[in-house]
């Protein structure tokens, strides 16, 4: 076959890699084979730029049951059940169409959690965007809402929490990771593993159409609408549905040796993983497919991405109560080979083979490129911004400040997006979106629960990755310890630019780390993960977004805690009283400046102030907790004030005191390890010997309660004129004429 | 007294899990799944439509679930008088069968609403409603794209005149106002029976608040209701 | 079905069109006009927004078709409480397939 | 737009289809088929479901709205990433107002 660069750009592969490929093979590749590498060696399959990165995580711990490497991660919840989940991107895609690559990021992050045996629980979902004040940016905004609510709603599947952040390094590339959780008996759950020489390989779902080929290597290219050719995928909720119920009670015969669910790659990684993790072989018959469409090719038909599809294999004696399974719940399914002894993963074509290569040429042998990272001139020189340079605010402009800020796209209300997700199905909502930092689900016949969020401030992590990456785990966590849950795991979504690029492998390397050092400090495992790079439109690579997706556990559920005041009693702020501006949403936000460094972290402190806090909640002293993100203490006590309907009376002179006197950095910087919490007057004393015994630095802030947030001599403002500005952050351009913009197709 | 739930599950249903945890954990009674392949009835007291997507929601909400097998023995089966519950897209697939007057249209903000609403009991003449109070107002999650209720004026009229407006959206204290109107529904509607009175539909999810930890426990109170109707019937026979 | 049914029957294509009754208030459609709008075309007047499907099927003549596609229609492809429809079928020769 | 213009401008009815291009999954089509055969339509082999839009707009002459009306379709009505469309245009005459 004749190798041109033209042929090597259609696979993504490079001269030396298809060199490395004749080597290995003795020979050269098939026309199938080619496609076949190009997928496996993606950076979307293969990790070949991150793999030495990923080593760096922690993956160990005493509730872990299966760290990386399966479709997902799972952790001891107790009652011997286990908690299945993973995040996963789907950004590629929905830049091109929002609602259906959205759509397909849930479908195929969901069949990643019931390949495991697991019955998915619960969805939630990470979104980066451009400005709100772009027409392209609301057409992806709404399309990707859309999607995500159109395909989870209607697997039954509540979605209960999220992130979204709006800045203009995404705006050409959006970033959409998706996760779920499920929960599963452990002594259920179930690998990918294909073995027993003989046993039928089937494929059940959707019939196979030329959608998205080639999608794993598109989603490994910068400029994805140029490089895009196959057909967008549209998924099909309503099929998925049927397969979760089918493939969760095929799990419970003695049938099925493996299951694996086919995403990226299609066919080609599904069949490859299989075998490779099994280490045995397996022979496929592209004829037995069933097809959509009219004269595909072998090459088509192990590279399409039709969505969902899923792979069992069977013991032969068990195919026929298999069959019935799927006949029960109108699926169709077809025999399309079986598993061998040689390791092989051999292709035919009727009689005609048309590709034969070791499973583990695919896999294990795929390249690894190590690089260098080296930090941009540019990104030191943002951090190292002057904070004098900035005027403080005045008192008599801080309520407006505060206002604007609430209204901010970054801050504001998403109750606008929450709404549109159903999240009470399956009646296990117990802390819903919006009402509390993390969403806590119960578990069913156990008296406990989960709590669940995802979390990343880029921001953080472009102006100091290594900090970044360590804040956004500590925020994660921090969220789950708010509503009362020990955190146990999480899974990560590496949203990157191009590695190739020295100053974003310099990021990649940086977060990771960070990462790595809060995981480790906060005994927070990493089981699951993901990796999304050459996310750059033009030449302008994302902010670098390792988004952290994390859950926790409540030992009883009937002890959480939720972020609105009640009245009647304390506001405390737990954890450091300085604050900084450094890469703040204020200063971007206010002064339109992306700079500084962001605040220091003590893991020590993050520590301390998270245990302290989940013991006063699972104790039953408090029920209000809520940490300071972004926008600083003013915004965190005016959330917690909104959601309450009630005030608070507050004086922060000692604050201003520990910040220079600077109105702004009290009001507005940001920090880590801070949680305000409140408590009633009974038990306030308690709480506070409590609190000092702990050894952390505690603040009385003052009184909650009444219609108006008051800090003295500096603003007063009502609660309702605070709720206001918050409810409109993401829709008021709807009311603008010159913002709001309709969706295309959607009409 | 116990009475046998039947929960009807259509491909892409997918609000069974709740309506049999509703039944059994919420009112401990007797509840079973029943695919949409079968075709009887007979062991049941009390029908449950559940919410979900019936094959997709594709082309119209309920508009293929209708012809289900299953659908002629719950015609059947209503038509003997005894209690059917459609929630959601139970309601939906109700109208469509022909079996609840009116229709459901898309909401009109276009968009999929989830929340917790309250709701005005307008009439106690169902087995569903028998228990409570006339304009009782009960505390229930929504969770629909296609829940505005349609009925064109003559029909609203007669729907009014015989009493089969069985629930309106109301606020807390059971006025009504438009503001609450989470869908855009004709007159307030949020559910209907039949002329009978024995089959209602709702848009609202009675099985998803059968517990005060996931929000509100009022859902059982439309649920528990047929029990003591049952009884009722029981006790004069 | 018999062999001599199969050689008379023929392929059709039907296209189904479907719409909200007048009385219907339709914010779709609605939608799609102030979308319009918004994009500056001030001379769209009104929007209704509806369905439209295309059918391959077999039969024998074109009224037979048309008397089962009515049927279709009736029954399944529009709900009559709150919409119309029409429809129109025409013989698919071998040169447009 | 001045007194003149209005005069020569007339109204029209434009009919838009919009309908999935061919090689894309069209999971709806999928289920209206099934639903049709579970009625007993077995005949039908293949359904591809789309939108109909009806607009009622002003315009100077035929040429001139359909290339507004193509606008409209790029822009707004279909989404061409993956549905293609056509539509038809036609003069209101008073009478059939
Ligand atoms: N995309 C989303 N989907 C569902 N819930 C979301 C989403 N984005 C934010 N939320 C919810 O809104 C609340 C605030 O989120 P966020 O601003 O990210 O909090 P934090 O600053 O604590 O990280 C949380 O309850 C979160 O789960
Ligand atoms: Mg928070």
């Amino acid at each position: 076959m004749q190798v041109t660069a033209e042929v090597l750009a259609e696979v993504a592969l490079t001269e030396s890699e298809y060199a490395l490929i004749v080597e290995k093979l003795g020979r050269e590749p098939t026309p199938v084979e080619l496609g076949m590498f190009g997928a496996m060696w993606s950076e979307h399959c293969g990790y070949k730029n991150s793999r030495p990165i990923l080593k760096r995580f922690p993956t160990t711990g005493e509730h872990v049951l299966q760290g990386p490497g399966e479709n997902a991660g799972a952790v001891d919840i107790g009652d011997g059940l286990a908690a299945v989940f993973k995040i996963e991107s789907h950004n590629h895609p929905s830049a091109v169409e929002p609602y259906q690559g959205a759509a397909t990021g849930v479908g195929g992050i969901v069949r990643d959690i019931f390949t495991m045996g697991a019955r998915p629980t619960a969805l939630l979902n990470s979104l980066r965007f451009g400005p709100l004040t772009e027409p392209r940016t609301r057409y992806l905004f709404s399309g990707v809402v859309g999607g995500i609510g159109g395909y989870g709603n209607c697997l039954g599947i509540p979605t209960v929490s999220g992130d979204i952040f709006f800045h203009s390094s995404y705006a050409g590339n959006p970033l959409v990771n998706a996760m779920c959780v499920g929960i599963a008996r452990q002594d259920q759950l179930t690998t990918a593993e294909a073995s027993g020489v003989g046993n039928l390989v089937v494929l059940v779902g959707a019939d196979t159409g030329r959608d998205g080929i080639q999608g794993a290597t598109f989603a490994s290219v910068v400029n994805p609408e140029a490089s895009h050719r196959g057909v967008i995928q549209v998924g099909n909720p309503f099929l998925e549905k049927l397969l979760i119920e089918a493939c969760l009670e095929l799990l419970q015969t003695p049938h099925v040796v493996a299951m694996q669910d086919l995403g990226a790659a299609g066919l080609t990684s599904s069949a490859v993983e299989c075998a490779s993790r099994g280490t045995v072989g397996i022979e496929i018959d592209v004829d037995k497919v069933s097809r959509r469409e009219k004269g595909m090719t072998p090459y088509e038909v192990m590279l399409s991405e039709s969505q969902e599809r899923m792979l069992v294999v069977v013991r032969p004696e068990g195919l026929e109560s298999v069959q019935q399974i799927f006949e029960y719940y109108d699926l169709h399914s077809d025999v399309i080979g079986h598993v061998t002894d040689d390791g092989n993963v051999r292709i035919t074509s009727g009689e005609e083979v048309v590709a034969n290569v070791p499973a583990r040429l695919y896999t294990d042998e795929c390249p690894v490129y190590t690089r260098e990272g080296v930090e941009k001139k540019a990104v030191q020189t943002l951090r190292a911004f002057e904070m004098s340079a900035i005027p403080d605010v005045s008192a008599q402009d801080s309520a407006g400040v505060l206002l604007k800020l609430l209204k901010s796209p970054n801050i504001g209300s998403r109750e606008s997006v929450t709404r549109t997700y159903d999240h009470t199905i399956l009646s296990n909502t117990v802390v819903a979106p919006i009402k509390a930092d993390a969403a806590v689900i119960r578990v069913k016949g156990t008296g406990s629960g989960l709590a669940v969020k995802t979390d990343c401030n880029p921001r953080y992590c472009y102006l100091e990755p290594f900090s970044g990456g360590a804040h956004a785990v500590a925020e994660a966590a921090r969220n789950i310890s708010c509503v009362g849950a020990q955190p146990l795991a999480i899974t990560n979504c590496l949203n990157f630019g191009n590695p190739e690029d020295p100053g974003v492998y310099y990021q990649m390397q940086q977060a990771v780390d960070g990462m790595s050092a809060a995981c480790n400090a906060l005994g927070i495992p990493v089981i699951s993960g993901n990796v999304s790079l050459y996310n750059e439109s033009g030449d302008t690579a994302i902010f670098p977004t390792p988004t952290v997706g994390i859950v926790g556990r409540l030992d009883n559920v009937d002890r959480h805690a939720s972020m609105g005041f009640q009245g009647g009693g304390a506001a405390i702020l737990v954890g450091p009283g300085e604050a900084s501006l450094g890469a703040s949403e204020y200063l971007e936000e206010v002064h339109g400046k992306t700079a500084g460094a962001p605040p220091e972290i003590d893991l020590e402190l993050e520590v301390k102030v998270q245990r302290a806090v989940r013991q006063l909640i699972a104790d039953g002293l408090i029920n209000v907790a809520h940490d300071t993100s972004e926008g600083g203490l003013a915004i965190a006590l005016a959330e917690s004030c909104i959601q309450g309907r009630a005030g608070l009376e507050s004086d922060l002179g000692e604050l201003l005191a520990v910040n220079n006197q600077r109105l702004d950095q009290t009001l507005f910087g940001e920090a880590a390890s801070r949680i305000i919490i409140e408590v009633s007057r009974e038990r306030e004393s308690a709480v506070l010997d409590r609190l000092h015994e702990s050894g952390i630095p505690i603040w009385r802030l003052g009184a909650t309660g009444g219609e108006r947030f008051r800090v003295t001599g500096i603003l007063d403002v009502t609660v309702d004129e605070l709720a206001a500005s918050w409810s409109a952050a993401l829709t008021s351009y709807r009311e603008d004429p010159e913002t709001s913009q309709p969706v295309p197709g959607r009409g | 007294m116990s009475m046998r739930y039947a929960v009807i599950t259509f491909p892409g249903s997918n609000g069974e899990h709740d309506a049999l945890m509703a039944v059994e954990l919420g009112l401990g009674m007797p509840v079973e799944a029943v695919w949409y392949k079968e075709t009887s009835l007979d062991r049941f007291d009390a029908l449950l439509l559940p919410g979900g997507f019936s094959y997709g929601d594709y082309l119209r909400p309920g508009a293929i679930a209708r012809f289900a097998p299953i659908m002629a023995a719950v015609e059947e089966f209503a038509a003997s008088g005894k209690p059917v519950l459609g929630i959601c897209n139970g309601f939906q697939v109700l109208t469509e069968a022909g079996l609840l007057p009116g229709a459901l249209l898309r909401n009109q903000s276009l968009e999929f609403r989830c929340a917790w609403v309250h709701v005005r009991t307008e009439t106690t003449r169902t087995p569903w409603t028998a228990p409570l109070a006339d304009g009782e107002v009960l505390h229930l999650p929504i969770a629909h794209g296609d829940g505005r209720y349609f009925a064109e004026p003559d029909l609203l009229n007669r729907l009014i005149q015989k009493d089969q407006v069985v629930f309106r959206y109301s606020t807390e204290s059971g006025e009504r106002e438009s503001s609450v109107n989470p869908n855009g529904s004709v007159d307030d509607i949020a559910g209907v029976c039949n002329s009978a009175g024995n089959v209602v539909g709702l848009m609202p999810h009675p099985e998803r608040a059968y517990d005060t930890l996931i929000g509100g426990d009022d859902g059982l109170r439309i649920l528990s209701s047929v029990l003591r109707a049952g009884m009722a019937a029981a006790s004069g026979a | 079905m018999t062999a001599t049914d199969q050689k008379t029957k023929q392929n059709w294509l039907v296209e189904v069109f479907v719409s909200l009754k007048p009385a219907v208030n339709d914010p779709q459609g609605l939608a799609i006009k102030d979308g319009l709008h918004m994009l500056g075309y001030d001379e769209v007047d009104d929007v209704r927004a509806g369905k439209y499907m295309q059918l391959h099927l077999s039969g024998s003549d074109q009224s037979a078709v048309e008397s089962r596609v009515a049927d279709m229609c009736e029954k399944l492809l529009a709900n009559t409480v709150i919409e119309s429809y029409r429809f129109t079928v025409q013989p698919i020769t071998d040169d447009s397939q």
